[in-house]
């Protein structure tokens, strides 16, 4: 880890089989652990989203485990700031691959509201860090981004997307 | 073939060797099954699902899990104390092997009948304290260092009304052998014969061996981030994982062999009524785990040296005194 | 009270500028001009006579610096500003910090934001900002961080110089509800001292009023206090609309305390949820959250999000409420009468929840005024102090409620304060449900672009964690001068220190997690 | 003997509490299946904005150009909002408004303080990408977009 923020970029396995990959990759999509890891407002989204009423665990993803050894899924759920950057680059480095990324709400995808001429404080947008593989934009989003999210993270590793789309409201 | 292997080792080895095979695919598949319990268990207590999605009822889920976990990068964090590091999960994971050896699963479905097999059950369960404390020590990380030295000082102090509340039940068969004690029982069930209380000290005893809440200071998550295992990754992890759930299931298994009469019961085959018996017992101390928050450490062996251990000392020496003047 | 503290000053301070100010424009009663020589006097008068550090902050005013401290007393409102004016180059003032224990955060982050040199303060070092800060962020001018305060950047590091056991809870823990991180010295279990580290979660909001319009600045406070987010908003629209002169309309108060009093117990159910989570209990957070979906289904109905709710505007609301509101508050008031029971058995009477808290973390009354903490910390010990009756604010002065107080200040008296709350505000919004009267739901004259008169004014309103303080500077233009929060989890978490020495770790993350903290909050 | 008198009272509160959770069990789920089910979500949610349609001509927004958003949006979230003249008309028809979702705050005064009503909140509840740019929206073509659908 350094200071600009670069992350150790951690080799993939030296043999690979297509179909074991393939069958691997399935149970990774449909069993991502994500950290506990709370910043600010959008933590409390997530942890909605993982309460009774969206139940994140449908998808096997309930298992927030508290350190990052265990965990394939950190959650960036808030507003980065310059004190705290090192401790997710850390965090993230903890983790062992293959691991994902989600930027849940504004302030992780660009800094969101606290971005203005002479802040002092804060990354603007946590892409700068770390790769980000979704984006959830919203201030906070609902937990259906999460879910949302969640699936499109499954679409990324498997290629396809196993669940329907739900009907749009305009 | 088969006959000259059968010839040249024996008879009995063949039939170990074939019983640990079984044993080793029941404990997979029995911790696999639990986790997927425990998930559905938890869900429904909390008025959600649970697993769904995939899988029939989320029943592939605990498979995906697993392949994930093995899929992980093997990862070895820079300053731990290698060999005791790598050796942990391992020595965790043995003796819950070597304990379903001596366990009568069905008056025939039974590895080996040792006549000291709750003796070795005892013996190998003590065993899981150390890779605890070499997992912890190991690590090199200093909320492992904690929960090892919580469980350690746990495990010791539960450990002992575990042994005196199954004493009596010794004293009342004569006899060690696990086979023997079920076979007793055919008179009538232990936990309704004279040993209540020893079922109810056994079972809280066995809730705090295994770790789990409302005893589970050593992975209090809370407190701890995750206890021992906080460094672990991957399969290792797994490892640990699938070492609790196999400890939940022997301490169960224990339970009903001594005092809820093990595989014996009416109509279905023994088998049935073994597992019966233990999941139900597993069920509920999954059930405590979603109901209770955690006690304090200093409650948990205050609560052994002071409650547990004394009642268990009592019922000792009642029953004692009942059958021997 | 007033008339009295006016006296004694005159005849005890001899030589002290003192002056009454009116109230109802400016928000406390007596003002005092000091000097750096008799500062100390003074404060030791006020904390001879009971009174509690409300605030301490620091305005730039390019040719000198102004210390505004404020005291208030916990018995019978009686708010003192005192004034301090120090030079703008190396200024330097003497610390309150062995007078008021608060008064030590309070200064280090003065320190911080306009390089204001304490004498004498124990420990001067950087508390909220990062490392590689080079400037004093709240100084109206660049003002380089100075050679000597450079080498205190980051020179906290307990771990380097001392032998100990020391463990760093957080910035990522389970157990600390964001990014607090408390580094704790152990002795075995028991911890010998613990010192939170804040500003992992600094959003400059105090900087950002500065830049901003009044109206621009609104979807700032709900962000500070997620969790209390319309109470929040409802501190930035009064106090503005008092310093501006606005009446709001009758309808937009008592919508404003219904919408007000469901977020508090939306806050509360949270807390009660993470508190039990945290001694290791899951299922009732996930209950708790059940009941709190409903109070952010009604809120969305109106606000339009689920949890930073930029609702409240100058004058009014943003919208009026619709018969469906109401239904949906009655039906909810109603589930949450019936959902206590539950709770009272699954959490309250559950042996082991109670031998967790009883007895834990135990904060004196006589201590209260030294950390000037707020809200259920300081009723738990058993001062009926609450902002909604003694600066009664919206429409809470035309509603009867009760404080409920609890009598020795340990976490079980945290919890049954809170537990009681919620029931109190369930007969808060059904009574204001009631008397809820027609009319417009906005004043009809409020300017698109306020232009405040010169002055400042201090308000408050009690959030659900405490007493929320706004303190505004105005100097003419639709842009605050100086916007100063003063947020109830800051001087909550200040007493931790105190409370968690000769704790097991397990009785002190719990009491951590009694305080309700939301991180955002204490680092603004 | 009082100890056994709280032992007994403590299992009795333990108890209870078990029935508690045995209750929730048995009582039906609340969950909203997402994919399959969604929410109710109030029709004053707010989403990103959207322009509204002319009520005269429905093929274009009331938007006039006047850049009221423009200058209040607290994080200058709006970026760009351009229009011409068309030939015969009085107001201005806008061509370009360029919204930055991503540091938008949803706090509305934008929807509030537009003099010709022309904004609005959608219902986009569920954005998500694989890009960030993705959510720097042409507000004018997703009206087209919602045109057409």
């Amino acid at each position: 880890m350094g200071k600009g923020g670069f992350y150790l970029e951690t080799k993939g396995p030296i043999i690979k089989f297509a179909i074991a990959e393939k069958f691997i990759n399935l149970a990774r999509a449909n069993s991502i652990w994500p950290m506990t890891f709370g910043l600010a407002c959008c933590a409390i989204e997530m942890m909605a989203a993982a309460m009774a009423r969206f139940d994140i665990a449908r998808f096997g993803a309930e298992v927030f485990r508290p350190s990052p050894r265990q965990a394939d899924l950190m959650i960036i759920n808030g507003t980065v700031t310059k004190k705290m950057a090192p401790t997710i680059v850390t965090l993230f480095e903890q983790m062992p691959s293959p691991k994902w990324v989600i930027a849940m709400g504004n302030c992780a995808i660009s800094g969101g509201p606290f971005v203005f001429e002479g802040q002092y404080n804060i990354i603007e947008g946590i892409d700068k860090l770390i790769p980000v593989d979704v984006y959830v934009p919203g201030c906070p989003p609902r937990p259906e981004g999460l879910l949302e999210a969640l699936m499109k993270l499954e679409e990324k590793i498997t290629g396809t997307r196993r669940f329907p789309i739900p009907e749009q409201k305009w | 073939m088969m006959n000259e292997i059968i010839q040249i080792v024996g008879k009995e080895t063949v039939r170990v060797v074939i019983g640990l095979i079984g044993v080793l695919i029941l404990v997979v598949v029995n911790a696999l099954m639990l986790t997927w319990l425990e998930r559905k268990i938890s869900g429904h207590i909390q008025r959600r699902i649970g697993p769904k999605e995939v899988g029939p009822f989320g029943l592939i889920q605990p498979i995906a899990d697993g392949l994930k976990l093995l899929g992980k990068e093997i990862l070895t964090p820079s300053n731990v104390d290698k060999p005791l590091y790598f050796l942990a999960p391992v020595l965790i994971f043995i003796p819950v092997l070597v304990s379903f050896i001596v366990i009568p699963f069905d008056v025939c479905l039974q590895v080996k009948d040792i006549n000291v097999g709750i003796l070795v059950i005892l013996a190998f369960s003590s065993l899981s304290v150390l890779s605890i404390l070499l997992a912890g020590w190991g690590s090199n990380n200093k909320y492992s260092l904690i929960g090892a030295l919580r469980s350690v000082a746990q495990n010791i102090a539960y450990e002992i009304p575990l042994l005196l509340s199954i004493l009596p039940v010794i004293f009342m068969t004569n006899s060690l052998s696990l086979k023997d004690i079920v076979e007793v029982q055919r008179e009538g069930w232990f936990i309704w014969k004279w040993q209540f209380f020893a079922f109810l000290i056994y079972f809280i005893a066995g809730v705090a061996e295994t770790n789990r809440t409302p005893f589970d200071l050593p992975e209090a998550e809370s407190e701890l981030v995750a206890g021992f295992h906080t460094e672990y990754s991957g399969m290792r992890f797994a490892l640990f994982f699938l070492a609790e759930y196999t400890n939940i299931m022997i301490i169960s298994a224990v339970a009903t062999v001594f005092f809820l009469g093990g595989y014996l019961g009416p109509f279905l085959p023994g088998f049935v009524w073994f597992f019966i018996k233990t999941y139900l017992l597993v069920a509920v101390i999954m059930w405590f785990r979603w109901t209770f928050p955690r006690v304090r450490f200093d409650q948990l062996l205050n609560f052994s040296w002071k409650i547990l251990i004394p009642a268990a000392f009592i019922n000792l020496i009642v029953t004692g005194g009942l059958l021997k003047l | 009270m007033v008339k009295t503290v006016f006296d004694d000053i005159k005849n005890t301070l001899k030589g002290v500028e003192i002056s009454e100010t009116s109230y109802d424009e400016r928000g406390y009663h007596l003002a005092i001009e000091s000097q750096k020589a008799n500062i100390i006097n003074i404060v030791e008068f006020f904390d001879g006579k009971g009174f509690y550090l409300e605030d301490l902050c620091c305005v730039d005013y390019k040719d000198y610096l102004e210390l505004v401290y404020f005291f208030n007393n916990h018995k019978e409102l009686c708010r003192v500003k005192v004034a301090l004016k120090v030079e703008s180059d190396k200024p330097a003032a003497p610390t309150i910090s062995r007078i008021y224990t608060i008064a030590n955060w309070y200064e280090r982050e003065i320190h911080e934001f306009f390089g204001v040199y304490f004498e004498n303060h124990t420990n001067l070092t950087y508390l909220f900002l990062h490392d590689e800060i080079d400037c004093y962020p709240l100084r109206k001018d660049r003002v380089p961080v100075t050679e000597d305060d450079r080498r205190l950047l980051n020179s906290f590091k307990p771990e380097e110089y001392e032998d100990g056991f020391f463990i760093n809870l957080g910035p990522q823990h389970p157990s600390t509800h964001g990014v607090l991180r408390v580094v704790v010295k152990m002795d075995g279990e028991y911890i010998v001292s613990a010192e939170p580290v804040l500003g992992y979660l600094h959003r400059m909001h105090e900087k950002m009023a500065e830049n901003r319009s009044y109206l621009q600045f609104l979807p700032n406070p709900p962000r500070m206090d997620y969790l209390g987010a319309l109470n929040y908003n409802l501190g930035h629209v009064t106090t503005v609309e008092k310093l501006c002169s606005i009446t709001v309309p009758e309808r937009a108060q008592y919508i404003r305390t219904i919408t007000a009093e469901l977020n508090r117990i939306s806050s509360h159910l949270l807390w009660v949820g993470a508190f039990v989570a945290d001694l290791g209990g899951l299922t009732p957070f996930l209950y708790t959250f059940q009941d709190r979906e409903h109070i952010l289904d009604i809120l969305e109905g109106i606000a339009g999000s689920r949890l930073t709710y930029c609702y409240f505007r100058f004058g009014g609301l943003y919208n009026d409420v619709d018969d469906a509101f109401i239904d949906a508050t009655k039906q909810f008031i109603k589930h949450l009468r019936g959902r206590f029971g539950m709770y009272e058995k699954l959490v309250t009477k559950n042996v082991i929840f109670i031998n967790r808290v009883k007895g834990i973390g135990i904060l004196e009354q006589d201590k209260v005024p030294k950390y000037g903490c707020s809200g259920p910390v300081i009723r738990s010990t058993g001062i009926p102090f609450d902002i909604r009756k003694t600066e009664p604010y919206a429409a809470y002065d035309r509603i009867g409620f009760e404080i409920p107080t609890g009598t020795i200040g340990d976490n079980l008296d945290r919890y049954m304060i809170r537990i009681r709350e919620m029931e109190i505000s369930l007969n808060i919004i059904e009574e204001a449900i009631e008397k809820l009267p027609s009319g417009p739901f906005k004043a009809e004259k409020v300017p698109k672009k306020l232009k405040p008169p010169k002055g400042d004014i201090y308000h408050t309103v009690e959030s659900p964690r405490g007493e929320l303080g706004v303190y505004i500077v105005s100097d003419e233009t639709d842009t605050p001068y100086r916007m100063r929060w003063r947020v109830p989890s800051y001087s909550n978490l200040m007493t931790f220190p105190y409370l968690a020495k000769g704790e097991l770790i397990s009785d002190a993350i719990a009491t951590l997690g009694s305080y309700d903290l939301v991180i955002p909050e204490i680092d603004r | 003997m009082t100890v056994i008198v709280e032992i007994i009272k403590g299992a009795i509160s333990l108890i209870s509490g078990m029935c508690v959770t045995t209750k929730a069990f048995f009582a039906p789920v609340v969950t909203v299946q997402y994919p399959r089910q969604t929410v109710n979500i109030s029709p004053r949610f707010r989403g990103h904005t959207k322009l509204v349609a002319d009520e005269e001509r429905p093929d274009r927004t009331k938007c006039i150009v006047c850049g009221m958003c423009e200058r209040n949006c607290p994080s200058g979230s709006i970026k760009k909002v351009e229009g011409e003249k068309l030939e015969g008309e009085k107001k201005k028809t806008a061509t370009v408004y360029i919204l930055n979702y991503t540091t938008c705050s949803q706090c509305g005064l934008c929807v509030e303080t537009c003099p010709a009503d022309a904004l609005a909140f959608s219902a986009d509840y569920n954005v998500t990408s694989y890009k960030k740019e993705d959510f720097y929206y042409d507000l004018i073509k997703e009206f087209d977009k919602r045109k057409k659908a």
